[in-house]
């Protein structure tokens, strides 16, 4: 079933706007915030076990602790590079609620005592930042954004930052090298970016889903939050449906919902009535489910983490039988191997040599024993990099592998896809 | 030689004033080069960049190769990007890319020999819901067919 | 090793074994004048012995498709050499695919003790042995046969290419 | 003080180092490109990874910071599996062109493969092409496809230099070090990069080709180049010098050392080295061995009252020469008129901010000691006021006549004198302009001796003899002795000369057969 919590008002076109969206309800809950300390709301969202919406999962509440008190200057970075292949909620959100964004960061931006925020947003999301822009502006005029907001003596300022189009740029400390000015290249942690991070100060580094969720932790509670979804999964989260769906889309479903109820109910079913094959559950970079598979997941972090698989950005790319699973390794491959950062040595030639490998069984050049080496390389890439994108190309090779393992050997064998056709492409 | 506008330099020097550090003003600044250089950043444009923006070039050249947004090669008038990425392509990102390259006579990544037009294929752009998809210079273009795609870049190219 | 004399009258006597010596001789200079093509010399230095081609004799520096040398001056050769008897001059090549080579490459045959080292330390097949064995010279510097005499001499016809070609080279991993 | 295990083995700590430094201390193997003590740390080329007790995933050496009672060990199958093929991400893409490499015998790539690496190759796809023989200026010559991407260079030019000319470009496999546009990489200490490239990615083009590193040994001495007195080991054969690198020495220059001190190995090889002693008799060059000139200087100088001589001295002597010629000219020669010849009395306290200086002797600092100690000394322009007062001159003249640039100016003036005694190292066109009774005597170089150079700090530091080039030529403390009429031993000197001829010099010795 849908909960509309975030995505209530997403329908309306005022609620775009801050006229429309004060008349939903908007900006109140910055005021309640403002009558609680800020130590009061990170308790509120540690208690309402908020986990990070971006990828990674860490629970935000936490991740706010750890900042050091020593009077430093902190930044709160809004992750809005949303680059996971299959992931699109962020930008929905952006383009239709922008001001539940902002409310949410400057909420947050109070409880971390941050003077300062950046939202970068990935290049390519021209339309988003406009309507950002637009939103920032209306929320300066407004007063929420400035010096002392709504006489709360507390001083915010809220900038855009547009990226360029790098995938990695999405990664905490990648975006904050970016924000510097530098190639997004990931820092090496520790120092962590909660310790040192943007120009050395103290940053928090949040998904706009995450920051937007703030909002409706303070305005309703912790404990109204923990009614939706599991115990150590709670609230609700935007899934970005993609792939042989009837209806693909962003959909809000609490925490701990079926993924074949995902599929069925919300998105339609199966395009043309044809048989599942497999699902990604949580964008490109997750080990993807065979059907069989799929049957008994259900969509939240402890679930998927079980099922060798993570529930990452949310994002379910749902493959029928049509889909030779080498061609959708080596089209994913691609994408790591263009967006490795070229920093660590295992990632920058490890991606490109699995890319390589799967190209050539591809292109009908493969050996038997590529398919053992692919699994000895992939293994070799998990965990030896500063950040996780080695991880990212290395978990789906391993899962299409082993859970697909007779078709890259038909495909060897044969020089042929089992399932279809696949050319070779310009 | 390559020289931005007075507004362009205006641009430059707010920027230049907006972040916490002079190295964060290089992607705005290098959007808006590219914006006043036809859709590309020349490499005389990165050393005027350098000149007036008073950091090294070295740094500017890394940003620029960086990321893949901006152009290091000329683009065509139209810069049509089609997302290959897994969503897509499922759904014949791959066929659409090859169709368009026929239909218009280019190869990809390349600009074409009127220069009106360059087809490249590119990443992920976070419309997976509404695949497959291009994205011509600023604008998104969903749930494409080879035959509507096709349409709507002939429209565009005849409307120049 | 001893010499065993056999005692008797006979064997004091030499002339029966002169007269069957040159028996032995006349017969075999009459079987040699009517079998000609059977005889076992050569009529040296008219005629040469040919060596199998796998005899390590005189050194040979291969070429490329193009002509020029094949060696790239890495100095394997004269580093394993136990003679010391290659000496090397690298020089920058224009061709940036090519990078090195050699000006300068000489080996001293006098001191060349024909060990074929080099022949094994070569990484690129650059230098071979061949079967030419013998070359005679009026001067201490005759001996010394630099690039010229290595890689383009008459004997060679312009050179012998080395087999190394691009798709080796990448099997390799070169 | 942390103590911790490492491999086994335990130590005790200072606090706040790396693992890899505590690794390095204990001089364990460890496997490393992209960490250098000098730069900050980039922790890309994931080699260092060690295994932590208590720490499920490996962990880079060079980015942990050693905890009291931390357990550490590189020896296990986990790391060997990981360096094995860390290193194997490294060569895939690596061109195995070793031959061609001037980096090869000193290769870490090389080096580290023998001692960690999996020898068991299994790429069987094509590799990136890149560039190759980037021309990168004076001289550095680059090529792009030999980089491991360890960005030791690039955080040099940041950090070190402070000129940023380098950079990474583009990302993933096809990742390039360079300039942009390859403009130049002229700073003044770029050949630095070379040193600190791990493998044949930046080479000098001053080295490049001219010897296999193998065939060369090496010894500590001092660059001789400014008064900064940088540390270096001076890398020679019996063919000659050929590069000098910079040695650690933290007092002095850290890591590094400039472009410029590098050259210096230039004028002490035997091509720039004046050979034979020279006088000029009747207008015409005669030449001896170095000993027999100073004994007929020796001769024509005692003909001279000792207000007749002056004394030009530059601070490119150890302390112990300059001492015994300061010594004898004082006590035997009885001239009170000594000079300090400066290079460049202008810019004779310039300094950079991190190594070069404008005083170019190695020595100024001991020279000057030297003459308080005798309260004796004056400046060029005393000399040149008072020249008629004198008849004849003593040059201990500097050992690098390229850091002396008024050089043909000065002897102009020297020429005025009747006698003009010059102790020199290298030849030079300008000693044509001398006159008759012009005695050159042919002196050691730096590497070719053993005493002391005092620094621009005070500090004395030691060199010893590198190798003989010139077994004939004399130091100071000899031409000195001979000038006032003592004898020397020359029978204990050691008898060869450097071979100029390379490696079958035996050629030109067979003659006819």
């Amino acid at each position: 079933m849908e909960i509309k919590l975030l995505t209530e008002h997403y329908d309306k076109k005022e609620f775009r706007f801050i006229e429309g969206y004060k008349k939903l309800g908007g900006y109140e809950t910055l005021k309640k915030a403002f009558s609680l300390k800020p130590e009061e709301i990170i308790n509120e969202v540690k208690a309402s076990g908020l986990r990070g919406r971006g990828g990674a999962g860490f629970p935000t509440g936490v991740k706010w602790s750890f900042l050091p008190q020593n009077g430093e200057k902190r930044y709160l970075l809004c992750n809005a590079d949303e680059g996971e292949p299959g992931t699109f909620k962020d930008r929905l959100m952006m383009e239709r609620a922008p001001h539940q964004l902002i409310e949410g960061m400057i909420i947050s931006a109070y409880a971390i005592n941050s003077p300062k925020s950046y939202i970068y947003v990935r290049g390519e999301y021209n339309y988003p930042i406009k309507v950002l822009e637009k939103a920032l502006q209306e929320a300066y005029d407004a007063g929420y954004l400035g010096k002392n907001i709504l006489g709360s003596g507390f001083d915010h300022d809220m900038d855009i930052y547009r990226g360029a189009g790098a995938y990695i740029c999405g990664e905490e400390t990648g975006m904050i090298s970016s924000l510097e000015g530098k190639k997004g290249q990931p820092k090496l942690k520790p120092p962590f970016p909660a310790i040192k991070g943007y120009l050395g100060q103290p940053t928090i580094v949040n998904n706009v889903e995450t920051l937007a969720a703030v909002k409706y932790i303070i305005r309703d509670g912790a404990e109204a939050y923990r009614k939706y979804g599991t115990e150590k999964s709670a609230g609700t989260k935007l899934f970005s449906v993609s792939g042989n769906v009837n209806k693909p889309g962003t959909y809000e479903v609490p925490l701990g919902y079926p993924l074949m109820d995902l599929i069925n109910n919300e998105c339609g079913g199966m395009k043309n009535g044809a048989k599942l094959k497999a699902v990604i559950p949580g964008g490109s970079s997750a080990p993807i489910l065979t059907a069989e598979e799929v049957q008994k997941t259900t969509m939240d972090y402890e679930c998927l983490a079980q099922m060798g698989s993570m529930l990452g950005s949310g994002a379910v790319i749902v493959m029928d039988d049509s889909n030779c699973m080498v061609d959708m390794l080596k089209v994913t491959l691609h994408f790591y191997h263009h967006e490795s950062c070229g920093q660590c040595t295992p990632c920058r030639e490890g991606t490109g040599w699995i890319h390589k490998i799967v190209s050539s069984i591809v292109n009908g050049e493969g050996r038997l024993q590529d398919i053992d080496l692919l699994e000895k390389i992939a293994q070799q890439m998990m965990g030896r990099t500063i950040c996780a994108l080695s991880d990212a190309a290395a978990m789906p090779t391993l899962g299409f592998i082993t859970k697909f393992k007779d078709e890259f050997e038909f495909f060897v064998r044969e020089g042929r896809s089992k399932v279809k056709e696949v050319r070779a492409h310009a | 030689m390559f020289k931005l506008s007075d507004e362009g330099i205006n641009f430059v020097k707010k920027e230049l004033a907006r972040y916490e550090t002079k190295r964060s003003a290089i992607i705005p600044c290098l959007y808006r080069v590219q914006k006043e250089n036809d859709g590309w950043v020349s490499p005389e444009s990165v050393s005027y960049l350098s000149e007036l923006m008073e950091l090294p070039e070295a740094w500017i050249n890394e940003v620029l190769n960086f990321y893949t947004m901006f152009n290091k090669k000329p683009v065509g008038k139209l810069h049509v990007q089609v997302c290959n990425n897994i969503s897509c392509c499922m759904l014949g990102a791959r066929e659409l890319t090859d169709h368009l390259c026929k239909t218009f006579n280019v190869k990809p990544e390349e600009i074409s020999e009127d220069g009106k037009i360059t087809i490249s294929k590119v990443e992920c752009l976070g419309s997976c819901d509404t695949a497959p998809m291009m994205q011509i210079n600023d604008d998104y273009h969903e749930n494409l067919t080879p035959g509507s795609a096709e349409k709507i870049i002939k429209g565009m190219l005849n409307g120049n | 090793m001893s010499i065993v004399k056999k005692p008797g009258a006979i064997s004091n006597w030499y002339l029966p074994g002169i007269i069957s010596g040159m028996i032995f001789t006349l017969r075999k200079m009459i079987y040699n004048i009517f079998h000609k093509d059977k005889m076992p010399t050569l009529n040296y230095p008219e005629e040469k012995y040919e060596y199998s081609p796998r005899f390590k004799g005189q050194h040979v520096l291969t070429v490329k498709k193009d002509g020029s040398i094949r060696c790239t001056a890495c100095m394997l050769c004269a580093t394993n050499c136990p003679a010391q008897c290659i000496k090397i001059v690298a020089a920058e090549s224009e061709d940036p695919s090519v990078e090195k080579y050699p000006i300068n490459y000489e080996i001293d045959v006098l001191r060349c003790v024909y060990c074929g080292y080099c022949e094994e330390a070569c990484p690129v097949d650059a230098i071979r042995m061949g079967p030419e064995w013998q070359k005679p010279g009026a001067n201490g510097s005759n001996f010394t046969y630099d690039i010229q005499e290595l890689a383009y001499r008459p004997q060679l016809k312009g050179g012998i290419e080395s087999r190394l070609d691009e798709q080796e080279r990448h099997d390799f991993g070169i | 003080m942390p103590k911790i295990t490492l491999n086994g083995k335990s130590i005790e700590v200072a606090d706040g180092i790396t693992i890899i430094e505590a690794y390095k201390q204990l001089d364990e193997p460890i496997a490393h490109y992209c960490w250098h003590p000098g730069l900050t740390i980039a922790g890309v080329c994931r080699l260092c990874v060690v295994e932590i007790e208590g720490n499920p995933r490996l962990q880079i050496a060079c980015n942990t910071v050693v905890q009291d009672g931390m357990v550490v060990n590189n020896n296990s199958e986990k790391v060997k599996t990981a360096v094995k093929w860390g290193l194997d991400f490294h060569l895939i893409n690596h061109p195995l062109d070793c031959p061609i490499c001037d980096q090869a015998g000193e290769c870490e790539l090389q080096n580290q493969y023998m001692e960690f690496g999996k020898y068991d190759p299994e790429m069987a796809e094509h590799k990136v092409k890149k560039r190759k023989v980037v021309d990168l200026g004076e001289r550095i010559v680059l090529d792009t496809e030999r980089c491991i991407l360890c960005s030791r260079c690039v955080r040099f030019t940041n950090e070190v230099s402070k000129t940023n000319e380098l950079g990474i470009f583009n990302r993933g496999d096809r990742s390039e070090v360079g300039t942009f546009e390859d403009k130049p990489l002229n700073n003044k200490y770029s050949v630095n990069t070379v040193d600190i490239c791990p493998v044949g990615a930046l080479t000098s083009k001053d080295f490049r080709f001219r010897q296999r590193v193998w065939y060369l040994k090496d010894k500590p001495s001092i660059c001789t180049g400014c008064s900064t007195g940088c540390s270096v080991n001076v890398y020679y054969n019996e063919e000659g010098i050929f590069r000098l690198k910079p040695r650690f020495n933290k007092d002095v220059n850290g890591y590094w050392m400039c472009d410029e001190g590098r050259d210096i190995y230039k004028h002490i090889n035997k091509e720039n080295r004046m050979v034979r002693g020279r006088y000029k008799k009747d207008g015409a060059w005669c030449s001896t061995l170095p000993l027999e000139t100073a004994k007929k200087a020796g001769e024509k100088l005692r003909t001279y009252s000792a207000d007749q001589i002056a004394v030009l001295v530059t601070g490119q002597y150890t302390n112990e020469e300059l001492d015994v010629f300061v010594n004898y000219a004082v006590n035997k020669l009885g001239t009170k008129n000594i000079f300090h010849w400066k290079n460049n009395p202008d810019g004779w306290n310039e300094f950079d901010g991190l190594l070069l200086r404008g005083d170019k002797n190695p020595n100024s600092k001991g020279l000057q000691k030297v003459l308080q100690k005798h309260t004796v000394g004056g400046e060029w322009k005393d000399l040149v006021n008072q020249i008629d007062k004198f008849k004849a001159v003593v040059v201990a003249g500097p050992e690098n006549l390229q850091a002396y640039p008024d050089l043909k100016e000065k002897i102009g003036t020297l020429a005025r004198l009747e006698c003009v005694v010059w102790a020199t190292a290298d030849d030079n066109i300008a000693f044509e302009g001398l006159m008759d009774f012009t005695y050159l005597i042919p002196q050691k170089t730096s590497v070719e001796k053993s005493g002391h150079f005092t620094n621009y700090n005070g500090l004395e530091q030691k060199v010893d003899v590198v190798t003989t080039l010139l077994s004939d030529s004399l130091n100071l403390e000899e031409t000195v002795e001979l000038l006032v009429g003592e004898s020397v031993d020359m029978s204990q000197r050691e008898k060869e000369d450097m071979h100029v001829m390379k490696k079958n010099y035996f050629t030109t010795e067979r003659g006819r057969l």
